[in-house]
């Protein structure tokens, strides 16, 4: 292939990455302000750290061809994919621990994981 | 001994990516820069299979792409809660049952959970995780096996 | 203008919007938890604005210290003093008058600074073109800014890393982080 | 260009909806998931940044920031959930 196809087709790649992430951005950030609890908004901000992030790095790395650019992005992508699961599992279980409960609760089995009383001590 | 060099490989070739130079007098001050930092790994005995994760099987890498998939489905339907006009949630906290022999394959698992939008892990007890659900298609106990039997593959031992 | 530079000055307002707006909310909020957090976005925020006028290593600076160890040691403070803020007791005219006249006088003295980035400055005349032409030939090292401060100003730099890492012991001492005692007062502090 | 520029504007979308979040509260955990999410979205501004301004430099900051940004917030929950920043266990388990 020449280089023009091949540019063009990088940018019509990062456009469509562009695009899908952008989208699951606003929709995450959306949801982070429209759901009721903060239970419901750990899952928006899901959508913004995984899908939202890293589509977005992607398009940036179709954008900077192969470079040492392209190898940074790589690797806030690797660093943002490690780290957001554990701060997300960090809110989660701080919330947990304080005693906050989700709203309009459908099925609870934490008693079956945890015995009820080993975490009274920390409520707020 | 692997692991060390294992790590000292794995400093340097970040060092060079992130730098970019290639002039001898710099090379050596990585090369002795990196070496620093395994001999302190070493002193810290933090040189375990946590820090070098080298028993790994090289299925995670397919094992990413698949979760990469995953995630990207649970995204579109965790949005479309967003989006629907009454915002169907039926939040739910659920026990998932976990079969991984070693830690590494419960962190692999619990931070998967994680990370898939619409599953949150609560709470770790052995043999057990308590994840919290946004929705009944997301609390799916047959997802939450599969998932788990994808993970043992990769792990090794 | 170019629509590049269209760009950074819209990003710029919109950054500076930001960040007027997260100040409000810091001096409206009573809960001094909240308040640190809004001051780790208001880092971020401002960090962000030093990236759009090209000063990377001021950047660098606030977001490990202003984002990083302050939100750290604010929390460890808080942890010793009191999570809501009191109301204030006297009102807030004369605070506001001083501020106010601090950053008109502020203000006035940025008129006769030249414009941001104008070419025709002393400092872009004669210090820089200087330091660009030797650096490479005396110091070897790749980065101009770098080189000023491991090197040209290698003194000046020393005394600074003593003043901080004095300071760092301090506020360590202070927040009582030695194993020992923080055992003891945590046995205590748990009835 | 035009593609940068329209990502960083939906960038800046996503920074205020976060904001309103960050204000609104209203618990603490709230504000910590906002503070964890702006961070997110200024790693990915400042990358977005460098591209527009074309000097790629700035996505060292962008990663240092991807890094700062979770010891911080792991730092806060930390506090949190053990009331010290010092202590490493609070039920016997490793941390």
């Amino acid at each position: 292939m020449d280089p023009v196809t091949i540019e063009l087709l990088l940018n019509i790649a990062s456009g469509i990455a562009f695009t899908v992430g952008g989208v699951f951005l606003l929709i995450g950030a959306f949801g982070l302000v429209r759901l009721p609890d903060v239970w419901s908004r750990l899952h928006a901000a899901g959508v913004v750290d995984t899908v939202g992030a890293e589509l977005i790095l992607v398009g940036m790395m179709f954008q900077a061809g192969f470079s040492q650019t392209t190898l940074k992005l790589a690797l806030i992508g690797l660093f943002l994919f490690v780290t957001s699961p554990t701060a997300t599992h960090a809110v989660a279980n701080a919330a947990f621990v304080a005693g906050i409960r989700p709203v309009r609760l459908r099925r609870n089995e934490s008693g079956e994981v945890i015995g009820e009383s080993s975490h009274k001590e920390f409520q707020p | 001994m692997t692991k060390a060099v294992g790590l000292l490989i794995a400093l340097f070739a970040l060092w060079l990516g992130l730098s970019g130079y290639f002039k001898p007098f710099l090379l050596t001050l990585g090369v002795l820069s990196c070496l620093f930092t395994v001999y302190l790994a070493r002193r810290m005995n933090l040189l375990d299979d946590e820090a070098v994760p080298l028993q790994l099987r090289p299925g995670l890498l397919l094992y990413w792409s698949w979760l990469g998939g995953e995630v990207f489905k649970s995204a579109w339907a965790v949005s479309k809660v967003i989006l629907a006009r009454e915002m169907p949630i039926s939040q739910q906290l659920i026990a998932v049952p976990c079969s991984q022999k070693t830690e590494m394959g419960h962190v692999i698992f619990a931070n998967s959970i994680t990370l898939t939008p619409g599953t949150v892990t609560v709470e770790t007890v052995p043999g057990k995780f308590l994840v919290h659900a946004l929705t009944d298609e997301a609390a799916n106990l047959e997802g939450f096996a599969d998932m788990g039997r994808r993970v043992t593959e990769v792990e090794a031992r | 203008m170019s629509p590049g530079l269209v760009g950074i000055a819209i990003i710029d307002i919109l950054l500076f919007t930001f960040l007027v707006v997260t100040a409000i909310a810091i001096l409206r909020l009573r809960n001094l938890f909240g308040v640190v957090m809004l001051a780790g976005v208001f880092s971020l925020l401002s960090a962000a604005l030093f990236v759009t006028l090209d000063a990377v290593d001021v950047a660098f600076t606030e977001a490990a210290v202003g984002a990083g160890i302050s939100t750290v040691l604010m929390l460890g403070t808080i942890a010793l003093t009191f999570r809501e803020e009191k109301k204030p007791s006297h009102s807030a005219l004369l605070p506001i008058l001083v501020c106010a006249v601090a950053g008109a006088a502020l203000i006035y003295g940025t008129r006769d600074m030249p414009a941001f980035g104008a070419p025709d400055t002393p400092v872009q005349t004669h210090v820089a073109p200087d330091y660009i032409a030797r650096t490479p030939v005396e110091t070897g090292v790749p980065n101009i800014v770098t080189a000023v401060l491991a090197s040209y100003r290698g003194y000046d730099t020393l005394g600074e890393t003593a003043v901080i890492f004095t300071a760092a012991i301090a506020v360590l001492l202070l927040l009582g982080a030695s194993g020992k005692r923080r055992e003891s007062k945590d046995s205590e502090g748990k009835e | 260009m035009a593609m940068l520029l329209a990502i960083t504007a939906a960038l800046f979308v996503a920074v205020l909806l976060v904001l309103i979040r960050l204000f609104a509260g209203p618990t603490l955990y709230d504000r910590v998931l906002a503070v964890n999410t702006f961070g997110t979205l200024t790693v990915l501004l400042l990358s977005a940044l460098g591209f527009v301004t074309e000097r790629p430099d700035f996505l060292d900051i962008a990663m240092l920031y991807a890094l700062i940004n979770f010891v911080s917030t792991i730092a806060i929950l930390k506090f949190f959930r053990y009331r010290a920043l010092g202590r490493a266990t609070a039920s016997g388990e490793d941390v």
